[in-house]
């Protein structure tokens, strides 16, 4: 083992950065994901296709059809709600009737998922798209000179938006007449629907906000890493269900946290342990495992009652 | 009839179609056979109700495991996949009992944490396993000593599990495990201990899909850990959905069709040469096509089989009514007494300090407004949870906090309020059920056809069928539970909790829903109960009934006992009136 | 006197199930009604059946004169049909002032829900005490509080109540009918469906004895409470 | 037995010098390629050479009056499939030799089908170590690593001498490995001491902190084994983090979105391959513009070993003056200095490439061949 690495604060800081931006970007996907199982219980594996759709609005948005930045993440958060709103009614609507059980959605969503990235194949072909670097500069900043904390435009902008977002998607829950009626949604159909809720009605609401995450999502990734494939669901389709585990099913607080507990342990893993880069997957997997097998609801898991 | 008839036509239609495609290409029956054998084994944990994603996982191991020992060792595939499976079995052992307690979602997630963990060791064992593409295993070692199946072999473990699967649905295993698929709560209470069995169904689970994945490497020739990845976790558990969680035969149509559709999708669908990605997208769109017009699989398509009610009727030879006298008590003292039982719900106190005693013989009836902690109780009795203080004694010992399953196969048997029975099985079944902990034949047994297990199940059918034309169902015997009337399905309940032969019976609200004739022939039914020496305890709205029935009665209100005497006491008792009337 | 809600014939069918076997009833304005029956009669599905939740399998529900059989659920609730469920069905995540604020979901007047607010909380001051507090977190009286209060959020013409007194200690019960009492004196038609029939027929106009699904014996509540038939149906003929 | 006499009687109707039975009017080729999913990128551009090779042939008249046809299949890249895939092939569509497929581990899988039904496979990207020891029938037009790879490290060296190097590669691609191995072994060879070495994993974006890590041990050059899904990000976060020093690169980064998407990181990078852009071959100028006619993109290394692919069958064709597949496979061993835009090919007595590699440097926004 590297025990220098240890006592070298730039290196430890450095690593604070990379695993905080990593892990915003793990919490916005995991948000958008937990709220509808939250709300529906269901798992909408199409979650991370949606993703990648949304990454190529932003791109053609902004590097074909050479709009700003805020054009673009717009685009991306409109597709998003858009597709999710297609999954809503054609893969989800249907079976949410008597005697469909949830695996249905589940497989449905599988289904959807595969068109989903097939037409993205289609659409885009395999080659990988990157943003031009007029989007966005690449150059970083350094804090405390060249040898110093360095910290992208990429990273300032995930970091800030997943901030805002995550803000945003707490106001809109908790305060908005409509948060609450997703809330109340997910507490219990019954009730809702006898408050004279129309509960299809806020199930849409609920996909177009999922879906909007699922886009901004997607952008930042795409920003992030500039790597924009039909295939780039995959990996983060993985990382967020064990996100969204971390922090609680449908906790929505909880996926942020299990978000930057995620990107902060693997990034310290490749950081610090030997052969780290080898074992940061596995590590990921097992400490959901073993936190799991301890607290069977997760870290911030209340049981369904107290959950949305 | 006309939906089975229908049902054989898709049926033969996939078998049909894959039958085509393998006389066109016999290599991909192997890819078909080795599909085949993956749904099962997703099936034997989905049918227990177990959501895991683990088959790949195990698929994974299997196959690394035959390859190296092939390989490195050179052991011939006689030995090299039983040795696999053995592995499976162990690894599933494991982590069986502390992930079996998770539930839905969270089982299935960390179960595909298990599958990433298997995956990365294999990329992080070069040595072992050829690292993340497997090369060295295929080209560093001699390339034939992986390539040895033939497709007969694996055609021959497949109908092997087709017929362990077939002869286990039809024993009293399958039916422990369709009653915990339909209900667990009310399987602990036949005596079915649910822990054990979803445990031996991922074991199972584990060492099909380790099978599967064995014939897999040996199949293939090579292995890469990519064969084993979160989609192909995904592929197995949509053979299983599609097919349906209900019949073992549904998940082998359900790769029969997925394995079919996307070869026909190939080769049909050659002419648009620039379009390489539409079979995908036509095969995403036949899965949610699929799972949106048949919900409950390809297996929920076909009529149930009868549970061979007619059979059994014919066979119940043995005189008698399925209902035998209450076996003599060995102990002094009351059967039951509760002691100082409390149990509370996140700081509502439910039930609050309650003593009574139940003498031998005796029906007590317990009583009390809505919400006044009655079914608590009868759920604390009979261990679906354990109080949070005081003491249960049953014939002298404490059994507090002991697990429904020992409770129930102590003696003591019961039925529910809102109704809790196995709904997609047959009435007959339902009761059988009943004589679980009776039917002593192992599977290793049922496997072989003993004549002793065929013996048992049909004396068990006999005499579920006596019991069953005793209280007047004998018409309902192969009718779906859910399917019958409210009143029907509380009597079958009762039967249900008879089959058991217990000392101690809990009915709890058996008359809900019934008319008056109906409840009045029940009064009667438990009245000849207690004279061939039942011990009743009954929770009951039906005050006629109860005045009829009961020796004594206990009152309780908020929790609490508020009175306890004989009817006449009871109905006069000021207390008792405003609870149920309200106050003046 | 207009006849608030008409219901024809209806019925109720869970799989095999019969629930609800053909009941008619009416319920006229200004007006408790009640509806009582022991455990398993058929009153909450008929209830449920009349708010929209559940299907109905036969039979034909006019409200205010408007046909609702196959309303959806949300739409009667516009019309000014309120049910507080059996159980309250209150929303324990969510707090007290949020419960009631989803009470009026359907309203959009601000002025008018703030004022029905202040109405709530002057008619359960135990809710305005604890207005920031998880509504899960409530006794069970306050609960029934809390569940009543937000179905008055939605200003309805007609409340549905189901088993009120359920699981609650007689003072409370109390309580909780004479605050019924005050609501129905205020101008809000009243269906009351109780377990509880001397306390529900005590405030009630008129009332209904539901049994097996259908009505069995109907009268005003003086007639019901002198019925000897009645204290039978309830605790059996001694 | 069948085999040989065919052979035999191949061979005699060669010495004899007679036309023996002329080739059939068409002659099918297939192809299993993946061509959708995550290695799609590969499988289309070999696709798109081994289409246009096709039409050059068929337009030059090499082979008479006889056209070639392709048969070509998504392989996905899965082995059950691509083993159902070369099945086909080979039984309803009765094609002369293989072009495919994509991956090695597919390959492992599916060759040994034509293998035993006595077919011909011309691997075009099948890289890893054993592909041709599966057969006879296995031929490869792909330079192995160990090859090509080294090929830019000598330049590298002469120029700059560096004493230290530090590594990155990805540690779940079998490819990217063993292409570490082969730097490693040339690194060492060259004299030059590995300081650090970092891996990633498949589908990762951000390499910043194996980098940082990597710069903190303060390297001369640096060398990245990343394939073209993660070379450019890599390029741009080793900028990003403020790597000045020489980037040696492995075969990933030999792709023009290298430089039209990385831009300035890219420029100074240097890489070994066994075709570019930039390469001097003639055949490969006229492949590229070609190529470039008829899809409207350069071409990649991926497309010019497909293209080639089909001229070597081509070839084999004429020499052998056969669709036979027997015939095919002795013809193709036999070929001598095909002109393909990856040189003057022939195969080894292992049918494994011979065919001179070059080291390339991106200059002003091009690849230009290395001094």
């Amino acid at each position: 083992m590297d025990l220098s690495l240890f006592a070298n604060p730039v290196f430890l800081v450095q690593n604070l950065v990379d695993g905080l931006s990593r892990g915003a970007l793990y919490g916005v996907y995991a948000m958008g994901f937990t709220l509808i199982f939250g709300v529906l219980d269901i798992l909408n594996l199409a979650h991370a296709a949606t993703f990648m759709w949304c990454a190529f609005a932003g791109y053609l948005v902004m590097a074909v059809g050479g709009l700003p930045l805020p054009a673009g993440l717009a685009a991306a958060m409109l597709a998003g709600a858009l597709i999710a709103l297609l999954l809503e009614l054609l893969a989800f609507r249907p079976l949410r009737r008597e005697g469909a059980d949830k695996l249905s959605s589940m497989i449905s969503s599988i289904g959807a998922s595969l068109i989903l990235v097939s037409l993205a194949e289609a659409a885009f072909g395999a080659q990988t798209r990157r943003f031009p670097n007029s989007v966005l500069d690449p150059k970083p900043f350094y804090i405390g000179g060249f040898s110093g904390v360095r910290i992208s435009r990429a990273q300032i902008l995930i970091l800030a938006a997943s901030v805002v977002l995550m803000v945003g998607l707490g106001l809109f829950i908790r305060r908005t007449k409509m948060g609450k009626a997703i809330r109340a949604v997910a507490a219990s159909q019954k009730a809702a629907r006898l408050l004279g809720i129309d509960v299809n009605g806020v199930i849409v609401v609920t996909f177009l906000v999922a879906g909007a995450l699922a886009g901004a999502a997607g952008i930042l990734v795409a920003l992030l890493t500039n790597n924009i494939v039909p295939g780039m669901g995959n990996q983060i389709e993985l990382r967020g269900l064990a996100v969204v585990i971390l922090g609680g099913m449908g906790n929505i607080e909880g996926a942020v946290v299990g978000g930057f507990v995620l990107g902060l342990v693997e990034t310290f893993t490749i950081a610090y342990a030997p052969g780290g880069s080898d074992i940061k997957d596995a590590i990921a997997f097992l400490i959901l495992f073993i936190i799991l097998l301890v607290k069977p609801n997760g870290i911030m898991g209340r049981g369904k009652a107290d959950r949305a | 009839m006309k939906k089975s008839y229908a049902s054989w036509i898709v049926a033969a239609l996939i078998v049909a179609v894959d039958a085509f495609l393998c006389v066109k290409n016999p290599q991909d029956l192997d890819r078909l056979l080795i599909n085949a054998i993956l749904a099962l084994s997703a099936f034997a944990t989905l049918h227990a109700r177990l959501l895991s994603l683990a088959s790949a996982g195990f698929a994974a191991i299997g196959a690394y495991a035959s390859a190296i020992l092939a390989i490195k060792l050179g052991l011939p595939i006689w030995l090299s996949i039983p040795a696999a499976v053995l592995a499976c079995g162990i690894v599933a052992l494991i982590i069986g009992l502390p992930v079996l307690k998770l539930n839905d979602v969270y089982l299935a997630i960390c179960t595909l944490g298990f599958g990433e963990i298997v995956r990365v060791s294999i990329i992080l064992l070069p040595s072992l396993t050829g690292g993340s593409t497997g090369a060295n295993l295929s080209t560093g070692f001699a390339y034939e000593a992986m390539k040895q199946t033939r497709t007969w072999e694996l055609a021959l473990a497949l109908l092997a599990l087709c017929y362990l699967f077939w002869a286990t649905s039809r024993s009293k295993t399958g039916r422990a495990l369709r009653a915990i698929r339909e209900n667990p709560d009310a399987a602990a209470t036949m005596g079915i201990n649910v822990v054990v069995y979803k445990n031996g169904a991922f074991l199972a689970s584990a060492l099909i899909a380790g099978l599967a994945g064995a014939f897999y490497a040996h199949s293939v020739g090579s292995l890469d850990a990519g064969d084993f990845k979160f989609s192909r976790a995904v592929d197995i558990l949509s053979y299983a959905v599609l097919g349906g969680s209900g019949a073992w035969f549904g998940p082998i149509l359900g790769a029969g069709l997925l394995t079919a559709l996307p070869i026909l999708l190939r080769d049909g669908l050659r002419f648009l040469k620039d379009f390489s990605q539409l079979p995908n997208i036509v095969n995403g769109l036949a899965l949610m096509l699929a799972i949106i017009f048949m919900p409950g699989g390809l297996a929920a398509l076909f009529a149930r089989r009868s549970s061979r009610a007619s059979e059994a009727r014919g066979e119940a030879s043995t005189p008698g009514d399925g209902i035998e006298d209450a076996e003599e008590e060995r102990v002094s003292g009351p059967m039951l007494a509760v002691e100082g039982l409390s149990r509370s719900f996140g700081g509502v106190a439910a039930l609050c300090d309650v003593s009574f005693a139940i003498e031998r013989g005796q029906v007590i009836g317990l009583i009390g407004p809505n919400g006044a902690g009655k079914t608590t109780l009868i759920n604390t009795v009979s261990g679906i949870f354990p109080p949070s203080s005081g003491k249960i004694k049953w014939e002298g010992r404490e059994i507090q906090g002991r697990a429904a399953h020992r409770i129930a196969s102590g003696g003591i048997a019961r039925s529910y309020q809102n109704i809790q029975l196995f709904g997609e099985m047959s009435v007959l079944e339902n009761i059988v059920v009943g004589h679980h902990s009776r039917i002593h034949t192992s599977l290793a047994g049922s496997w072989l056809r003993l004549r002793s297990e065929k013996r048992e199940e049909r004396a068990a059918r006999a005499e579920a069928m006596a019991l069953i034309e005793r209280l007047g169902l004998g018409d309902l015997a192969d009718q779906e539970a859910s399917k019958l009337s409210y009143g029907d399905q509380r009597r079958v309940e009762i039967a249900r909790a008879l089959a058991l032969r217990p000392r101690l019976l809990l009915l709890d609200e058996p008359a809900a829903g019934m008319n008056e004739i109906e409840t009045a022939a029940l009064g009667d039914f438990i009245l000849e109960l207690k004279e061939r020496g039942y011990t009743i305890l009954v929770v009951e709205h039906h005050m006629d009934l109860i005045m009829k029935i009961c020796d004594e009665i206990v009152v309780l209100n908020f929790g609490s006992k508020i009175a306890q005497g004989a009817p006449e006491e009871v109905s006069r008792n000021e207390a008792v009136l405003e609870a149920y009337l309200g106050r003046e | 006197m207009a006849k608030l809600l008409e219901v024809e014939g209806l019925q109720v069918r869970y799989g095999g199930i019969e629930a609800v076997r053909g009941l008619s009833f009416s319920a006229e304005e200004g007006r408790i009604e009640t509806i009582i029956g022991a455990n398993g009669a058929g009153k909450s599905s008929a209830l449920l059946a009349i708010s929209g939740i559940v299907r109905k399998a036969g039979g034909s529900i006019r409200f205010r004169g408007e046909d609702i059989t196959h309303m959806r659920a949300d739409r009667i609730v516009r019309l000014g049909l309120v049910q507080v469920p059996e159980g309250r069905a209150i929303l324990s995540p969510l707090t007290v002032a949020e419960n009631l604020e989803l009470g009026a979901w359907t309203r959009s007047d601000a002025a008018g829900v703030r004022a029905e607010l202040e109405r709530v909380y002057g008619l359960f001051p135990r809710l305005s005490e604890r207005r920031a507090q998880l509504a899960g977190s409530l006794s069970g009286g306050e609960q029934q509080m809390l569940a009543i209060g937000r179905a008055l959020m939605a200003s309805p013409k007609l409340l549905l109540l189901d088993e009120p007194s359920m699981g609650l200690a007689p003072m409370l019960v109390s309580l909780i009918f004479s605050t019924i009492a005050g609501i129905a004196a205020s101008g809000t038609s009243v269906l009351l469906v109780e377990q509880n029939a001397r306390a529900a027929l005590k405030i009630a106009d008129r009332g209904l004895v539901l049994s097996h699904g259908a009505a069995s014996i109907e009268g005003t509540s003086e007639e019901l409470l002198a019925n000897p038939a009645v204290v039978e149906a309830f605790l059996g003929k001694v | 037995m069948k085999r040989i006499l065919f052979a035999t009687a191949i061979a005699i109707a060669t010495v004899c010098s007679i036309q023996a039975a002329p080739l059939p009017a068409t002659i099918k080729i297939g192809s299993a390629e993946s061509l959708t999913g995550d290695n799609a990128s590969y499988g289309v551009s070999i696709r798109k050479g081994i289409e246009l090779g096709i039409e050059e042939v068929n337009a030059s008249k090499l082979l008479g009056s006889s056209l070639l046809s392709l048969a070509i299949y998504d392989d996905k890249a899965d082995k059950q499939e691509g083993i159902s895939v070369f099945n086909k092939l080979i039984n309803d569509d009765k094609v002369s030799a293989i072009i495919g497929p994509t991956l090695s581990s597919t390959g492992f899988a599916a060759i040994p089908v034509a293998q035993k039904a006595g077919v011909p496979v011309i691997g075009t990207s099948l890289t890893a170590v054993g592909i041709t020891a599966m057969g006879d029938y296995v031929f490869r037009d792909c330079l192995p690593q160990a090859v090509f790879v080294p090929a830019a490290l000598a330049p590298v060296k002469a120029k700059f001498a560096p004493k230290k190097a530090a590594m990155l590669f990805e540690s779940t691609n079998e490819y990217s490995k063993s292409e570490a191995d082969v730097f490693k072994a040339a690194l060492a060879k060259a004299g030059i001491e590995l300081v650090a070495s970092e891996s990633y994993s498949k589908g990762d974006s951000d390499f910043r902190t194996q980098l940082s890590k990597l710069a903190a041990k303060k390297p001369d050059i640096y060398v990245f084994c990343s394939l073209i899904g993660e070379a450019i990000p890599v390029l741009q976060q080793a900028r990003e983090i403020g790597v000045t020093q020489p980037i040696v690169g492995g075969n990933g980064f030999n792709n023009p979105n290298v430089i039209k998407n990385g831009k300035e990181a890219a420029e100074g990078l240097v890489v070994g391959a066994a075709w570019s852009l930039a390469s001097a071959v003639p055949k490969s100028k006229s492949f590229v513009e070609a190529f470039k006619k008829k899809n409207g993109s350069d071409p990649d290394q991926f497309a010019a070993q497909g293209y080639s692919a089909v001229l070597i069958v081509a070839q084999a064709l004429k020499d052998g003056g056969s669709a036979d597949r027997a015939a095919l496979r002795d013809a193709l061993a036999k070929v001598h200095n095909v002109d393909t835009p990856l040189g003057l090919f022939s195969f080894d007595a292992n049918r494994d490439p011979v065919c001179p590699p070059i080291a390339l440097t991106i200059k002003d926004g091009r690849y230009q061949l290395f001094q």
